[in-house]
């Protein structure tokens, strides 16, 4: 359905002769499968959003595409991102829709959220006016909302609603890909529960494939097939979600994890120690090893490639004490 | 489509008018109603007499509805007028003794009116012995009392009794349409302002000027337009939409005696076109301002110009220049500015080191002699011509006598700067108008310049519309505006000279009364003015007593007289023809000039016109 | 400072043009305390001549060159719309911060001394205020006046940027930093209200050097001292247009084009370095 | 809705401060005036012709009385006030007895008529421009005519009606140069009169359009080119939605919400006229009998003209703070 | 018992809706507490957006009126701070902590100028070694130096040191009390807990009381004395925290408690799954 090879995206800035480039997505490879819900996890900053944008190719400058793909399969027709845009901007909505980070706050102040969908929407769908309203309508009602919300405006509308109006906006086409920038953030909890549903509710009646971002781990576990995690730009794990959770591979991941606080627990966390590394200049060798506990020598000069392991893949030189510790 | 609509092009003269303020108001008698120069005054308006300011003896002086000349008593508390007949309103009234007589009772008995003042001051009582004879008895000795009744620029119209006798107030009636006296009633006004079309009378014989007439004046339509700036004026003649400009600059006259000769006519046939006014552009100073009252300090700064800059720098060099305080315009030629040569030549100044003799008879060669590079064959090289020209002669340019003044004065130089006698630096703030009379402002920023250049640092201070209060209440140290203004076609000097009496000199920061502006005070002066009260208007001491006013004027030296106020009034041919020159001046001082009535109907049609389509 | 310059130079081509442009102008204008003769001097060349080897860009009908003219015309107009704008800045800094950012009666006082201010038609004020003052006023006082009508409308907008900064969580801090009003105006929110101050100085220097040239037109000036409205004052009076001497108006006009275009020019590329939006992506944030 | 009331309460008080301390500044600055429309109404009686001192004296005293130039300024204001809430700003000094109200009624309408129309050129011909250069900055085109407007910008408004003046006038002379229509044509509803207001009004029309269009294409740019960034603007392109679509609906009809209270305020600015293009097209208008009243010293007409625009520029910003929360969905009232 | 804080029955309203459509909005009702002064404790308040916890911190920050009800810090009425001098005591006493670290610096502005004003205004140090010693002291407590701090634009640090920076700023003047209001909820699951264990050490080592404002039950949870959960501006169970959030009674507070995801996949998408089935 997606696969994405190779991928490096950078943003090359040049202000008054400081040039700047920030690897935000380094040499990323993954692939996702049909009616797959796949989550991509990381610390703030790692390049998650910057990773999903350049796969639903909407960078715009100083990001840029430095090598490598990004192909869809829409019904057995393969869509390089790159390297055919105007097919691309044709499938926009049709097939692949995207929701924003920040999307509460992507529709035009000025007009009423019916303009749109009919804006979106309309041509894809082939239909009257009639019947498209009556589509929409009936669409919004399936996803907890009242279809009066078309007659008003983004900011007569709560947070949660604007964020469940973007979701419906995204699958009111019924597009088989759907791609997803932190959904759920700022919303409160029980909310955050009801559009997690939504959309896990989409994807299983249309069966479409969503990749999604979040660094809220409990989202993860709520609702992906498979995880990715995210550090530095790089891909350093993948795998099914209930694995990764149990058995995490990678020192990252596994700290990730054990840090998550519970309702009944008061045992002390520890948080990671030292700096986020700066993307623009990255550590050498495995990004992680200023701040890992498990790193030896190799871990300094050396870039862990990734590779399988169990169920998923992961990119760590001392993976297997990882399990052990 | 017609340039006029519904008018032929070719029946019409059209004449540069002002904006009207208020255009729907004709009433000529209450102040500020509205234009009076938009045909209101020239074109309907009559009165007793009038004076071409352009002529000279007799032939300057008309009788309009008067049948003759003015007739006083011996002891001038009494004159007498007999009146034309057969003159008619335009609405059919007839003309009457009666309609004087209600005009000077209707201005006495509502002070806010145009004339009430004079006619208080002067007139007892008005009778009217039968319906063709005015006597009119004064409060008080007057031999110039009908002048009020004498058109130079202006004078008190008759107003029609019929008319305002139905009238509740005169002051707030607005006389729309207005009644005519005159050979031309209203067609139709723009209510905004910028056009006023008149038309000739069916009956326009039955008027004083149409009296004289044997045919009937071939304009049939007078448009009165305002057409905009200087630029604009310029563009509109050129392009055949504005027979007659008032005034604009040398410049545009130039560029229109280039581009437009063929179709152009002026008043000299040739450079300087222009046609000098009967006002005297002077620098004035004030009499209560230290050092202006030193009449050595006056004349160090008379000597200290060049006037021949001075004509370059205002006029282009079409400058008629007068050393004399009467405006060299009209007879004043032949009645002061020539027999007064040989004694102006021979006039001495003494500078406290030496005397010298400081008239220059042969400016007029030396500033022809400047322009003849750029106006080449018409610049004529014959003196008596050039004099015609440019004025009889001015003042030589004289530092070295300029400087002994002050040092004669009290003034000591500082390096290049004069300081006065109390030490501190001689600065000077000349005033001009600016905008509104633009060679005039021209002429201040040179004069300044030769002053500065002499060690007296001067800086040019534009007064806009507060310079005729800044004059009057005597709130300048100096200036550049008219002085003498004087009737241009008879050499008595009371037009202007009765108000430089010292009875009437206000002390300063008071509003002094028009024309003295300068404040001079001297008793030979008061002298002459009484002695000119009781001479009558047409008495050969008039003369006299205006060449004991001009020597007096030299010595003291007042203020500086400059030159003629020269006006720029190119007339278009292209629609009609015989308009008033310096070789033929019958009429039309300026186009705004109430004598203008007379040029309108000498005018004629242009055979060679464009057809009306 | 001079390490901005050298950036700006170096990698805007647009402040690079700009700036070569101003230069020239400035130093055209500045080349006026050289002129040959006294800049108010008249009638000591041949009037009318056209651009020539001698008389680069002609001469006036009042005898100048036009070249020196305009260089200290250029000089005055500069140093009059320059102190307009400047003034009028900020008195439109000051209102708009303190307003925007004290709120409440504050905001209210100033806003309706603004709006009243934004309501007061300027040229007949203009007109009257010269009257008032007739001989007193030197181009100080003027500057000074049309800097009293030129700040309302930008004070409004310097007021919706403060307005949008009161409410940002870095002013909240900054209060509990313990800063004063006067730090937090100036240090917080300042470079914020940076870009809008420029935009709305080349619009009020435009403005500024019109009034002044509509005042000349009308004949409200001081004509001993040459300003670009001097100039047209004078070519006016001697109907140069007509007459034909274009070179008296025209070049002081395209001088006051290229001018703006420069001044233009660089405010834009500075705006772009002061930005905080650009400022922040240079620094690396 | 008691918010609601309290709020229009307060705003309405503004609104009556601002008319009030923008008149009484008028007020006082006019007064202050030294031309003293006596001694106009006297220089212009007396320049032209004999005088005789003692007369001027009487003359003066009578014009005095007649124009109502007795008592204190604060009678004077006191009773100005009066008046104004009558809507009579007395009679006009350089035209009496006219009263100042009709000069100006007579005037309004054509300065009205061209002004409203040149604005409404000019802001929808500026911020067309703008937004578009804004929201297509590569076009060459537009580059082009956005460096002509930027070029024409900083000409000043005498100079740009002059070159019309000598362009359309003399070298191509195809349009009148001067007044409101032709002479002695009958005002009314005629092919012929209309024709001739289009063709009079032409030339200042375009001077103001000329001069006006180089500020609101600089801020419409500017606005346009920070919303174009605007997460809503990146999303809609994300979604496939067509440019034209995105250029009208998104980017430009943001970025006009700000320029209309641009508009209101110009609009309110109308009744005060444009003083440099009335006066160098004779326009019967406002403007003109602005100057007219200054340069006669007629401070009734001054102070008319004045308080005229002061309160329509009131009005037209407090109708626009009115109206702006349904133009603008976003705007709430606090 | 000397109380630190005290709030009693305080109500917040505020008018909202346009142009026709005004309202009253109670976004604050009859909230009562109290913190004690000797006992310095982790004071917890939880609630759905829009339930009025940030009102309420505002309140006690003095930013915000209440309409009614009184709200004394220290004995004082927090409303009777009105002169400059007041205003400077109190908040040297009370400090805030914002929700998201890279809005609560200026970009443009560098860090240590935050920290020095504060050292400057209220310990009225005017020597710069003065200033830089209580600076790095309170550094010190976060964890970090002056030496990494001086200089530093926000945009050089990462949101947990930032976050950090701003607790050791809040720590300068020696407050009795800090307020924060949601400072994790942009941050990352292991910088949260860097935070949150911060705030416990501030606790048992400066005796600073901490009203911990947050939607994030988990953490509330892990280090709270007492909590109290919000519901549309009313306060609607109070108590130590693991009876609140271990055992909560109120309808709305253990609906907020089983909306909270744990970081399980089994059980979180068995929650989910429920959830689905339920629409
Ligand atoms: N427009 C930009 N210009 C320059 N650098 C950028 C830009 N946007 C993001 N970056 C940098 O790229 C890196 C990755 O950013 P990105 O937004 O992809 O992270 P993220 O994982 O989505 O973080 P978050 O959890 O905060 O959303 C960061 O270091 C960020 O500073
Ligand atoms: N200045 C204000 N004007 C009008 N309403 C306001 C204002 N501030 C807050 N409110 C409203 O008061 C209610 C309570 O807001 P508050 O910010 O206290 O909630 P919160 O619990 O902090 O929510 P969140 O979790 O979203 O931060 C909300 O409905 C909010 O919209
Ligand atoms: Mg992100
Ligand atoms: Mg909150």
């Amino acid at each position: 359905m997606l696969r994405v090879e190779g991928l490096k995206a950078y943003y090359q800035m040049n202000y008054f002769g400081v040039r700047r480039e920030v690897r935000a997505v380094d040499d990323v490879s993954l692939t996702i499968k049909r009616n797959e819900i796949y989550g991509i996890a990381g610390e703030s900053s790692s390049g998650k959003s910057s990773l999903i944008k350049t796969i639903a190719g909407a960078i715009t400058p100083p990001l840029r595409v430095v090598e490598g793909s990004v192909k869809f399969d829409f019904g057995g027709k393969e869509l390089d991102v790159y390297a055919q845009r105007p097919a691309m901007k044709a499938a926009r909505w049709k097939h692949l829709s995207y929701v924003m980070q920040g999307s509460m706050n992507v529709l035009n102040p000025v007009r009423k959220v019916k303009h749109a969908f009919h804006d979106f929407a309309f041509k894809h769908m082939g239909l009257s006016e009639g019947e498209f309203r009556a589509r929409v309508e009936s669409h919004l009602q399936r996803i907890g909302l009242d279809p009066r919300v078309l007659e008003s405006y983004p900011h007569q509308l709560s947070g949660g609603m604007r964020q469940r109006l973007t979701i419906g906006l995204a699958t009111v086409c019924e597009p088989e890909f759907i791609i997803a920038d932190e959904p759920t953030t700022a919303l409160d909890v029980l909310v955050q529960q009801d559009v997690l549903a939504l959309i896990k509710g989409v994807q299983q009646r249309m069966g479409s494939s969503i990749i999604f971002v979040t660094h809220d781990m409990t989202v993860h576990a709520a609702i992906a097939d498979r995880i990715g995690i995210v550090y530095a730009g790089r891909l350093v794990e993948e795998g099914p979600t209930l694995d990764v959770f149990q058995r995490p591979q990678h020192p990252y991941t596994a700290h990730l994890i054990a840090s998550l606080p519970r309702i009944g627990d008061t045992r002390k966390r520890v948080a990671l120690g030292g700096k986020p590394p700066n993307l623009a200049d990255p550590p050498s060798g495995c990004r992680f090893h200023p701040r890992c506990p498990l790193a030896v020598d190799k871990c300094k000069s050396e870039n862990p490639p990734l590779l399988a392991r169990n169920t998923g893949r992961v990119a760590c030189w001392r993976a297997g004490e990882v399990e052990a510790a | 489509q017609d340039f006029i609509a519904g008018i032929p092009r070719n029946e019409a003269l059209i004449i540069q008018g002002p904006a009207a303020q208020n255009a729907e108001w004709f009433n000529l008698w209450a102040p500020g109603g509205g234009a009076t120069t938009n045909g209101n005054q020239q074109l309907t308006a009559d009165t007793l007499w009038w004076i071409n300011p352009e002529g000279t003896g007799d032939a300057a002086w008309t009788n309009a509805l008067a049948a003759d000349k003015p007739v006083y008593n011996d002891d001038f508390t009494q004159m007498t007028v007999t009146l034309k007949e057969g003159i008619f309103w335009s609405d059919g009234v007839e003309f009457t003794a009666d309609d004087v007589k209600y005009t000077v009772d209707t201005q006495i008995a509502h002070p806010g009116m145009g004339w009430s003042a004079p006619f208080t001051v002067n007139v007892e009582s008005v009778e009217v012995p039968d319906r063709n004879t005015v006597v009119f008895n004064l409060k008080a000795p007057n031999s110039r009392f009908h002048t009020l009744f004498t058109v130079r620029w202006n004078a008190a119209w008759i107003m029609p009794k019929h008319v305002f006798e139905t009238v509740d107030d005169p002051l707030t009636y607005a006389a729309n349409p207005p009644v005519s006296l005159s050979a031309y009633v209203l067609h139709s006004y723009d209510t905004a302002g910028n056009w006023v079309i008149w038309k000739l009378r069916d009956d326009w014989q039955r008027t004083s000027i149409g009296q004289g007439l044997t045919e009937a004046p071939q304009v049939k339509y007078v448009v009165y337009r305002n057409a905009g700036n200087p630029d604009a004026r310029v563009i509109e003649q050129m392009n055949h939409n504005l027979d007659v400009i008032n005034d604009i600059a040398p410049e545009g006259m130039f560029t229109i005696a280039r581009d437009a000769a063929d179709s152009t006519a002026y008043w000299f046939p040739g450079f300087p076109f222009a046609h000098p006014d009967p006002t005297l552009p002077s620098v004035l100073f004030n009499h209560q301002v230290e050092p202006f009252n030193n009449k050595d300090v006056r004349w160090a700064l008379a000597l200290m110009i060049d006037i021949r800059s001075v004509a370059m720098g205002s006029y282009r060099g079409a400058a008629n220049l007068a050393a004399l305080s009467t405006p060299p315009t009209g007879s004043a030629i032949t009645d002061y500015y020539q027999p007064m040569q040989e004694w102006l030549v021979n006039y001495e100044v003494n500078t406290g080191t030496r005397t010298i003799k400081p008239y220059d008879p042969t400016t007029a060669e030396q500033i022809a002699a400047l322009v003849k590079p750029q106006w080449g064959d018409q610049i004529p090289s014959d003196p008596t011509q050039l004099k015609a020209m440019f004025g009889e002669g001015w003042w030589k340019q004289d530092l070295a006598a300029a400087a002994e003044l002050l040092q004669k004065a009290g003034f000591t130089k500082n390096g290049n700067q004069w300081m006065k006698p109390d030490g501190t630096p001689f600065t000077i703030k000349l005033m001009v108008e600016g905008d509104a009379i633009p060679t005039l402002a021209r002429a201040g920023t040179i004069i300044a310049q030769q002053w500065s250049m002499e060690g007296i640092q001067t800086t040019v201070d534009v007064a806009g519309p507060t310079n005729g209060q800044r004059l009057g209440g005597g709130d300048y140290e100096a200036a550049i505006y008219w002085t003498v203004e004087t009737w241009g076609g008879h050499p008595d000097l009371s037009f202007f000279l009765e108000s430089y009496h010292s009875d009437f000199i206000k002390p300063a920061g008071e509003v002094q009364p028009p024309r003295n502006l300068t404040r001079w005070q001297d008793e030979r002066l008061d002298q002459i003015i009484e002695a000119n009260r009781t001479v009558g208007f047409d008495d050969p001491k008039v003369v006299e007593l205006g060449m004991d006013y001009l020597k007096l004027a030299v010595e003291e030296m007042p203020f500086i007289p400059l030159m003629a106020y020269n006006k720029f009034a190119p007339f278009d041919t292209t629609y009609w023809t015989g308009y008033p020159s310096a070789a033929n001046p019958y009429a039309a001082s300026g186009p705004n000039w109430s004598n203008l009535r007379y040029m309108i109907v000498a005018l004629e049609a242009n055979p060679n016109a464009p057809a009306a389509q | 400072m001079f390490k901005i310059l050298r950036d700006l130079l170096r990698y805007n081509i647009e402040f690079a043009i700009g700036f070569v442009l101003t230069l020239a102008i400035f130093l055209f204008a500045l080349a006026h305390f050289w002129a040959p003769l006294p800049d108010n001097a008249i009638y000591l060349l041949p009037p009318d001549m056209p651009p020539s080897a001698q008389y680069w860009f002609g001469t006036t009908s009042r005898g100048q060159d036009v070249l020196w003219q305009m260089s200290s015309a250029i000089w005055n107009t500069m140093l009059f719309g320059l102190s307009v704008t400047i003034l009028s800045r900020l008195l439109a800094v000051a209102v708009g911060m303190i307003s925007g950012y004290l709120g409440g009666k504050w905001d209210e006082f100033l806003m309706t001394i603004n709006d009243t201010m934004i309501a007061l038609p300027n040229i007949p004020i203009l007109l009257l205020v010269y009257f008032v003052m007739r001989d007193q006023m030197s181009w100080p006082v003027l500057a000074l006046t049309a800097a009293l009508l030129g700040w309302n409308y930008d004070a409004r907008l310097i007021r919706s940027v403060t307005l949008s900064l009161r409410n940002r969580e870095f002013t909240r801090h900054a209060v509990f930093a313990g800063m004063s009003v006067p730090q937090i105006l100036v240090r917080q929110h300042l470079p914020y209200v940076m870009p809008v101050i420029f935009f709305t100085a080349m619009n009020n220097l435009i403005w500024a050097i019109g009034l002044e040239v509509t005042l000349s037109v009308l004949g409200f000036s001081d004509i001993n001292r040459p300003t670009i409205g001097g100039m047209i004052y004078w070519a006016n009076q001697h109907q140069a247009i007509i007459a034909g001497i274009w070179w008296w108006i025209a070049f002081p006009i395209i001088a006051v084009v290229l001018l703006f275009l420069g001044l233009f020019l660089l405010a834009i590329s500075v705006n772009e370095y002061i930005d905080p939006r650009s400022r922040l992506s240079r620094m690396g944030a | 809705m008691d918010g609601f009331a309290k709020y229009l309460v307060r705003r309405f008080f503004q609104f009556f401060l601002v008319i009030f301390l923008g008149v009484s500044l008028a007020f006082l600055i006019t007064n202050l005036s030294p031309v003293d429309p006596v001694e106009q109404s006297v220089s212009l009686m007396t320049s032209f012709g004999a005088t005789d001192p003692r007369s001027v004296e009487l003359m003066r005293s009578a014009l005095e009385e007649l124009y109502g130039l007795q008592g204190t300024m604060l009678d004077q204001y006191l009773s100005f006030w009066g008046r104004v809430l009558r809507g009579d700003f007395g009679p006009s000094l350089s035209a009496f007895p006219t009263p100042v109200m009709s000069l100006i009624m007579g005037a309004l309408p054509w300065t009205i008529g061209l002004l409203t129309l040149a604005l409404i050129i000019t802001w929808s011909l500026g911020n067309l421009l703008g937004a578009l250069a804004g929201y297509y900055r590569s076009n060459v085109l537009l580059k082009l005519s956005g460096a002509a407007v930027m070029a024409l910008h900083p000409v000043p408004a005498y100079i740009i009606g002059l070159v019309l003046l000598l362009a359309f006038g003399f070298i191509w002379p195809v349009l009148p140069i001067s007044g409101g229509a032709q002479m002695n044509l009958q005002p009314g509803f005629t092919f012929d009169y209309i024709r001739s207001l289009i063709l009079h009004g032409t030339l200042p029309a375009l001077t103001l359009v000329l001069v006006g269009i180089g500020s609101w294409f600089i801020s419409m740019r500017s606005l346009v080119s920070n919303i174009v960034t605007d997460d809503h603007v990146v999303y809609a392109e994300l979604g496939g939605v067509n440019s034209s679509k995105i250029f009208s609906q998104y980017v430009a009809r943001n970025a006009l919400l700000p320029q209309l209270t641009g508009l209101a305020l110009s609009l309110g600015n109308v009744f005060g006229g444009a003083v440099i293009t009335e006066f160098l097209f004779n326009y019967p208008g406002v403007g003109r009998l602005l100057i007219q009243g200054i340069y006669r010293g007629d401070y009734s007409l001054v102070l008319g003209v004045t308080t005229m625009s002061i309160i329509s520029v009131a009005v037209a910003v407090f109708i626009i703070d009115l109206l702006y929360p349904l133009i603008d969905p976003r705007v709430r009232l606090g | 018992m000397s109380a630190l804080l005290e709030l009693e029955d305080v109500n917040k309203d505020y008018r909202v809706g346009g142009f026709l459509d005004r309202s009253t909005l109670h976004a604050v009702k009859h909230v009562s507490f109290t913190l004690d002064a000797e006992k310095p404790e982790i004071f917890t308040v939880v609630g759905e957006s829009g339930s009025g916890k940030t009102t309420t911190a505002r309140m006690i920050l003095g930013n915000e009126t209440p309409t009614s009800g009184t709200l004394r810090f220290m004995g004082k009425g927090i409303a009777q701070v009105r002169t400059r001098k007041e205003r400077l005591d109190f908040m040297s006493r009370v400090q805030p902590i914002f929700q998201n670290p890279f809005e609560a610096f200026n970009p443009l502005t560098t860090l240590d100028y935050y920290l020095f004003s504060t050292a400057r205004r209220f310990l009225g140090l005017k020597d710069k070694a003065a200033v830089d010693a209580a600076t790095d002291k309170a550094l010190q407590h976060v964890g970090l130096s002056l030496a990494e701090v001086r200089g530093r634009y926000s945009h050089e640090l990462s949101g947990g040191q930032l976050q950090r920076i701003a607790v050791a700023r809040a720590l300068i003047p020696g407050p009795k009390l800090i307020v924060a209001d949601e400072p994790v909820s942009m941050v990352d699951a292991s910088l949260r807990m860097s935070i949150v264990n911060l705030f416990r050490e501030l606790r048992d080592t400066l005796g600073v009381s901490i009203i911990y404002i947050t939607h994030d039950l988990s953490t509330a949870y892990y280090i709270s004395d007492r909590v109290i959960i919000m519901h549309k501006g009313d306060v609607v169970e109070a108590g130590r925290a693991e009876e609140v959030l271990g055992n909560p009674t109120h309808e709305y507070s253990r609906a907020l408690r089983s909306a909270v995801l744990p970081p399980d996949p089994v059980v979180a998408s068995a929650i989910i799954r429920e959830k689905l089935r339920a629409i």
